[in-house]
C-alpha cells in the first residue's frame, strides 16, 4: 500500500500547484450566490482555463479531449484545487460526472464525438432528468412518457432536482418507453437539447434558499431517435452505469472542500469567545469556544471522519482503477459516513456560534470585519443533501445490508 | 402528586391551538418577515385568549394560572409555529400591560457576557423583533433594564437562519432605566428558559406528527412509506424524544411553581429530587435536541420533498436552532446541571 | 398539576426517611455478590422488616395485606429508600411486581388469600417462566407444553431467564395448552411450586458474571389444575397483564438508584486526575475528570436524562392511577429511553475511569482505600438487559409506531 | 498511489488467520485467564508466522515490511481475540529477540502522568500481563526503561473486565534501566497506538460478521430476523463503521512507513493530507467507537443471547473498553487531531 505522491506524482502536484498560483487571481472572485448567469459565465471561464492548460477531463481518455493521467493524480488535481480555493465543477457538475462518463461507456461513436470535446471545454453545460415528484428512491417508478413518434420520442412528464436546469444545454432524461414492461424494463436514456420546444424550467427554491436547481416539465417535447444512448428500454441499466460513476467519487472534491472547512471552523473557534452566562470562578474571563474542550474536541472528531473518508476514497478510487469501477460496499460505506460526517460537522459549528447562529449569510461586524457564521449553517443544511440525495441513507443501508452482508431483501 | 394535564388545560390548549389553526397558519406564518407584513390583530387575539397574561393577577387583566399552564400553552405555539416575540411579551406583561394585552411588542436580551463573541469587549448584542418592540428589556446579574427600541442602533442581520425570526446586532444597547433587580432578573431568566423550552417541546412534537402523517400517504416501492421499519423506528424514536421533553418541560414548569417565593437556592424542601434550577436546566437540554433532531428526522423521512422550501419542516428545524440559545444553551444548560448533582459516595 | 408533596405526602416521607434512618444500620451491610443463599437471607429479612412496619404492598389492597396507599406515596417510599441506599427488592422483585399484581387482578379468591400475604411477608419467593431459548421477542412461539392429564398439567420444556430460579418458592409460568390454536390462543398462565419434582435450576452466567438468572428445565413437572390463574389458554391476556406492571412502574427503583449513581460518578469524577499523555501548557498539573467540559457536560446530560425519566415515571403513575394503567405510549417511551441513558451513562463513566476501567470489581489502592470502578462498568453492562429485556428496543419502537404513531404493523 | 491489499497482503492475512482459527480459536480463548492457563505454544506459532516481527530486519529475524503489513496483520489477530501481550511483543521485538520469536513476554506501560488517577502524585500503575511477562518496559517522554517482572510489586485487579486481559496495579514499576530515547519512545507510541487500533479494528470487523451470521439463522415471528428492516440496518451501520475504521487504520500505519525517520514534525511533504500523527490519532477514534458500538450492536442483535456470557461478543466488546486506552485514548486523540487543524480563514 502505498499513500506519498510517487516522483511523478510529485512533478504533478508542484505544476498543479504553481499553475493555480499564477491562474486563480486571474480569474478573480465568484459572483454572489444566487445571480445564476454570472455563475454560469464565470464556470465557464474557469473550465476554459483548465481546458486550455491541459487539466480538463485528467481522467478522461485522451481521445475525447481528457489527459488521460491515472486516477492518482486526479486526486492530486482536486486535492489542489480544494487547497488553493479554486472554483469546484459548479455547472460542469453533470456533463463532467454524470453525462461524459455515460457517454464515454455506453454512447455511439458520433454522439461521444460530438458532445464529449464540448463538455470538457465547458461550451455545453448538462443538466440532469432522473428525479421525479413520485419517483425518489424509487427512481424506477419513473412515469414521464416517450411515444415514438417517426424519428422522434415525444415526452411528456414531470421532473425534479434538476440540478443548474437553468443554464444547461442538453439533459440526461430517463423515460419510460414501454408502460407494459416491468418498471426496470421500459426505461429508456435520452439527452434532450435543452432549447427543444415544450420545456418549462422553474427554479426550485431549497431549504438553504436560492438554489441551482429546478423542476422541469415536458410537454410533448420531440426528441430525436439518435439522442437514445444504449438500447430502447435498457436505459435503467445505463442510469445504473451512471450512478457507479456518482457512488463512487462525485463528492471527492465536496470532502476536500469539507476538510478545509474544518481548519476555517477551527480558526473561528480559537477567535471566538465563548458564552458564559452563569457565574462561576472563571465568569468574566475571555474563553474561545476553542478553549471549551467539548467542542474542540468535537472539531477533531469531524475532523478525523473527513480524513477517513478521504482514506476510504484513496481506497475506491484504487479498487476503481483495477477494474470494475467502485464497489457497492465502498460507495455505499463512504455516501453514508459522509452524509453523517457532515451533520455531525454542522452539529459542531451550531456549538461554535452558538448565539451568533442566526443567519445564512456573514454577520456584519463594527469596523468592516464580518462572522463566517452563515458559511457553516449553509453546511448544516446541505447535509440533508447529502443524506437524501443519490439513494438515502436509509437506501445506503438496504444495499450494504443486502448486497454485502446477504441479509434477506426488503419485501 | 397530580402530574397530568386535567381538563381545563386540556381545554385552554385546544383554545390556543383553534385561535392558531385560524389565525396563524403555518402558510401565513411562513411568509412574515418583518414588522410591515406582521399580523398584530391575529397577535392580538392571541393576547385577548390571556396567552401573554396566564400568570398574572386579576388585576393586571391575567389568569391567575402558574407557569404550568403557561408552558402548556407555549408548547402549543411552539407546535404552531407561531413568529413573534412570545416569550419576551410573557415576561414584560410582568411590567407593561400593553405588552401583555398584545398592544405593544416588546423583546429581551440577556447581555453579552465580557469576553464573549467576536469582540474581546463582548458582543455583539443580538436584539430579536428590533422592528416589531417598541421596548427593548435587558436581563443582566444586576437586573432588568429598558431601552426604548428606537434607540437601539440596530444592523439587520441579513439572510436570518429563521426567516420568520428577524435579528439585528448592535454594539450597544443604552439600557440605563431599570425595571426591576437581580431578583426579577433571575425570575426571568427560569421563566423565560421555561418557556423557551416548552416552544421547543411543541416544535419537536409537531415535526413527528408532519412526518407520520406524510409517510402514511407517501409511496415508494409499492407501499406508504411508513410500513418500512426504518421510517417506523425513526419516527418512534422522535415520537420518544417529543414526549420526553414534554414531560421534562412540564415539570421544569410545576416545579418554578411551586418553588417559594425568596427562597433562592430552593434548598428547604424535603424531597430530594425537587430542584426547579436543575429541572429547568435539564428541560432545555432534552427540549432542544429533541426539536433539532425531530426536525432533522422529519426532513429525512420527507425525502427530496423535506430539502424543498416548500415544505415547512425546515421552518421548524431553523426556528429551533435560534430558540436553543434564548437565555441559556443546552451546554450550558447541560453544566447547570452538573453543577447541581451532590456528592455522593459509593456504597 | 403538582409535583411537591401534599401535607399527608411530606408527613409520609419523614416518617419512611425516620424509619430507615433507623432501621436501616440494623439490617447491616448485604451479602458479598454471588453468595445466593445470603442474599436471599437478607432480602427476606428486610421485607419481613418492611411488613412489619406497614411498608410491604405500599399501593396492594389492605385486603391482601398491603397499605393501600397512594400511588403518590409508593413513589416516596421508592425514593427514600433509594436515597437512603436500602435494599431494593432483591429476590421479591417478581413476587411483588409481576405474580403479586397479576394475581390481585386475574386469580381466584383462593389463589389471592394463599399467595399474595406470603409474597408481602417475604415468605414465599416467586421466579418467572415466560421466556424460552426459541422465545425472546417472539414470547407467544413458546412451546413449554402442558398436558392434561386428570387433575394435574404435565409440563414439559425449558425456560429461560428465570431470576432468582434458584430461590424461588414459585413460578408464574407460560405453557401451551392447546398447540392446535393459533400462538397467541393455547397459552396458559399456571402458579408452579417449585419443589415439584422434574424441575432442573441451572445457574445462567451473563456478560456481568454470575447473575441471578437461571434456566429452567421442566421434566413432566405435574401442576394441579387450581394452579390455573385465569382461564385455559387466556394465558396470553393474564400475561399481557403482567407486563402493563412490568411496562409501567417494574424500573421505578432502578431509576432512582442510577439517579444516585450519578451523584457517585459526579463525586469520583471530581476527585480522580484526569490523564493527560500529551504534552501541552497544561500537561503535570492536576486536572480531574470533572474540569474536563466534555466529561463534566455528558455527566449533567445524562442526569438530565434521568431526571426526565423520573418525571415520565410520574406522569405514567398519575395515568396509570387515573384508571386503565400505563399506556403504550408511555410504558414505550419510559423504556426506550431509559435504556439508552444507562448505555450513555455507561459511556461516561467509561471516560471517567479512562484507563482505570479495568475491573468489575473496586480497585484496591493503597492505604486500604478503593477506587469503586466495577460498579459503573456493571451497571454498562447492565443496560444491555434494559435495551433487550421485557421487549428489546426495536419491539418498543415496534409498539410506538404502530400502536401510538398508526402506522402499519410488520409483515 | 495504491491503497488497496495485494495479494501478498491477503495472503499474509489468511496464514496468520488459519493459524489462529487452528491453535487459537475463540472456545479455547475465553478459558484462559492467566500465565498458568496460557497456551504458549500457540503463541511460539504465532510468533514464528513472523507475527511480532514483520518490521524487523532480516538479520533480526524479521520480514523486513512494514507497519502497514504489521497493521493488517493485527486486525486478524482483533479479529480473532487473540489473547496476550501483542502490541508489547510487536515493539519489544525492536529490543529483544527473544520476545519478538515468542520465547519470552514482556509488557508495555506508559507512565503515569503527574496529577492522573485517584492519587495526587500520579498512578497508580495499571499493568497487564505481568505474570507472564518476563520484563515490564516504561515509556514516558524521556525515553524507555525496562524492569524485571519480578521486580515489580504488583496486586492483580480483581474480576478484571477483560477476564482474558489480567492486570495489575503497582506503585511503582522501577524501571532504571535506560533501553531508548525520546525517539524510540515516540517510535513505540505511534506504533503501538496503530498496533492497538487495528486489533480494534479487527475487533469491529468480527462482531458484525458474528450478529449478521446470527441474525441469517435465529428466527422470531416466523423469519429470520436478519429479515426485519431495523436488524439490517443496525448491521449496516456496524459493518460500515468498521469498513472505516479498517481504511483509517490502513492509512495511519502506511502514513508512518512513509513518514522519513528524523522529520519529526511530518511537515516537509507536499501533500497537504499527509500527517500520521494526525492520522495516527483519527485512526483511534474511529477505530474505538467502531470496536465498542459494533460490539453493543451485535449484542443488541443478538438479544437475550447476547447477554449470556455462553456468546462471545461480550468477550469483543470488553476486549475493546481495554484496547482503546493503549498508548491513548480516544479523547486523547480527538484532542490530537484538533491540535494539527491548520489556521485557515474563510473565503
Amino acid at each position: 500500500m502505498r499513500l506519498r505522491d510517487s516522483e511523478s506524482d510529485a512533478r504533478f502536484r508542484k505544476e498543479v500547484r504553481a499553475w493555480l498560483a499564477e491562474n486563480l487571481p486571474v480569474l478573480g472572485q465568484p459572483p454572489a450566490y444566487g445571480d445564476w448567469p454570472a455563475k454560469k459565465a464565470y464556470d465557464q471561464r474557469w473550465q476554459k482555463m483548465l481546458f486550455d492548460a491541459g487539466y480538463a477531463g485528467i481522467d478522461w481518455p485522451t481521445a475525447y479531449g481528457g489527459r488521460g493521467a491515472t486516477a492518482s493524480e486526479q486526486l492530486i488535481f482536486l486535492a489542489e484545487c480544494a487547497a488553493a480555493g479554486a472554483p469546484d465543477l459548479g455547472v460542469h457538475f453533470v456533463g463532467q460526472l454524470h453525462a461524459g462518463p455515460t457517454l464515454i461507456a455506453e454512447a455511439t461513436d458520433e454522439q461521444r464525438a460530438f458532445h464529449l470535446p464540448r463538455i470538457l471545454r465547458g461550451e455545453s453545460i448538462w443538466c440532469q432528468g432522473f428525479s421525479e415528484p413520485g419517483a425518489g428512491s424509487d427512481l424506477a417508478s419513473l412515469r414521464t412518457r416517450a411515444v415514438r413518434d417517426g424519428d422522434h420520442y415525444v415526452v411528456t412528464g414531470s421532473k425534479i432536482w434538476t440540478s443548474y436546469g437553468f443554464a444547461a444545454d442538453y439533459c440526461e432524461l430517463l423515460v419510460r418507453t414501454d408502460p407494459e414492461a416491468g418498471k426496470h424494463r421500459g426505461i429508456s436514456w435520452l439527452i434532450m437539447p435543452m432549447d427543444s420546444p415544450g420545456i418549462d424550467v422553474r427554479p426550485l427554491r431549497t431549504i438553504q434558499g436560492e438554489s441551482e436547481f429546478a423542476e422541469m416539465f415536458l410537454d410533448e417535447v420531440r426528441i430525436p431517435v439518435e439522442n437514445l444512448v444504449g438500447k430502447e428500454n435498457d436505459g435503467w441499466r445505463v442510469a445504473m452505469v451512471t450512478f457507479s460513476f456518482e457512488r463512487g467519487t462525485a463528492l471527492v472534491r465536496e470532502l476536500l472542500t469539507a476538510m478545509t472547512m474544518v481548519d476555517e471552523l477551527a480558526t473561528l473557534a480559537r477567535s471566538l469567545g465563548h458564552g458564559q452566562y452563569h457565574s462561576g470562578p472563571k465568569a468574566g474571563q475571555r474563553r474561545t469556544a476553542w478553549d471549551d474542550d467539548a467542542i474542540r474536541r468535537e472539531i477533531g472528531q469531524v475532523a478525523a471522519e473527513l480524513d477517513a473518508m478521504w482514506a476510504l476514497t484513496r481506497r475506491n478510487v484504487t479498487r476503481a482503477a483495477a477494474g470494475g469501477g467502485v464497489p457497492p460496499a465502498g460507495g455505499s460505506a463512504f455516501k453514508l459516513t459522509y452524509s453523517e460526517a457532515i451533520h455531525h460537522f454542522g452539529e459542531v459549528a451550531m456549538k461554535v456560534l452558538e448565539r451568533y447562529a442566526i443567519s445564512l449569510d456573514a454577520l456584519p461586524l463594527s469596523g468592516g470585519s464580518s462572522l463566517p457564521a452563515g458559511r457553516h449553517i449553509l453546511e448544516h443544511l446541505h447535509a440533508f443533501a447529502i443524506s437524501i440525495g443519490a439513494g438515502t441513507s436509509q437506501i445506503q443501508k438496504n444495499i450494504l445490508a443486502e448486497r454485502v452482508l446477504g441479509l434477506p431483501r426488503e419485501r | 402528586m397530580h402530574f397530568d394535564l386535567d381538563e381545563d388545560a386540556l381545554a385552554l390548549q385546544a383554545t390556543v391551538r383553534d385561535l392558531c389553526a385560524g389565525r396563524l397558519p403555518l402558510e401565513a406564518t411562513r411568509d412574515w418577515t418583518d414588522a410591515a407584513t406582521f399580523d398584530r390583530a391575529a397577535w392580538r387575539a392571541l393576547a385577548e385568549l390571556g396567552t401573554f397574561t396566564l400568570t398574572q393577577p386579576e388585576e393586571r387583566g391575567g389568569l391567575e394560572l402558574g407557569v404550568a399552564e403557561a408552558g402548556l400553552v407555549f408548547q402549543v405555539l411552539g407546535a404552531e409555529l407561531v413568529p413573534g416575540p412570545l416569550v419576551a411579551a410573557a415576561l414584560v406583561a410582568d411590567v407593561d400591560e400593553r405588552v401583555g394585552a398584545g398592544e405593544a411588542f416588546a423583546t429581551v436580551v440577556t447581555r453579552p457576557p465580557a469576553g464573549s463573541g467576536p469582540a474581546r469587549a463582548g458582543g455583539p448584542w443580538v436584539v430579536p423583533h428590533l422592528d416589531l418592540a417598541a421596548d427593548v428589556y435587558v436581563v443582566d446579574d444586576e437586573g432588568v433594564w429598558k431601552a426604548a427600541a428606537g434607540a437601539v442602533e440596530g444592523t439587520p442581520v441579513p439572510n436570518p437562519l429563521d426567516p420568520t425570526t428577524p435579528m439585528w446586532l448592535a454594539g450597544e444597547v443604552p439600557a440605563d432605566e431599570r425595571v426591576g433587580g437581580p431578583e426579577l432578573a433571575r425570575a426571568w431568566r427560569l421563566r423565560g428558559s421555561v418557556l423557551a423550552s416548552a416552544l421547543l417541546a411543541g416544535n419537536a412534537g409537531r415535526t413527528v406528527e408532519l412526518a407520520t402523517a406524510y409517510a402514511k400517504q407517501r409511496e415508494q416501492f409499492g407501499r406508504v412509506i411508513g410500513g418500512f421499519q426504518a421510517v417506523k423506528h425513526l419516527l418512534a424514536e422522535a415520537f420518544t424524544r417529543a414526549e420526553v421533553a414534554s414531560v421534562a418541560v412540564d415539570a421544569a414548569a410545576v416545579a418554578l411553581d411551586e418553588a417559594a417565593a425568596g427562597d433562592e437556592d430552593f434548598a428547604s424542601y424535603d424531597d430530594p429530587t425537587f430542584n426547579p434550577v436543575r429541572a429547568i436546566a435539564g428541560a432545555r437540554v432534552l427540549a432542544a435536541r429533541a426539536a433539532s433532531q425531530n426536525a432533522k428526522t422529519a426532513i429525512q423521512v420527507h425525502g427530496g420533498m423535506g430539502f424543498t422550501w416548500e415544505t415547512p419542516i425546515h421552518l421548524f428545524l431553523k426556528r429551533a436552532w435560534v430558540l436553543q440559545n434564548a437565555f441559556t444553551t443546552p451546554e450550558e444548560a447541560a453544566d447547570t446541571v452538573a453543577h447541581s448533582l451532590s456528592e455522593r459516595k459509593a456504597a
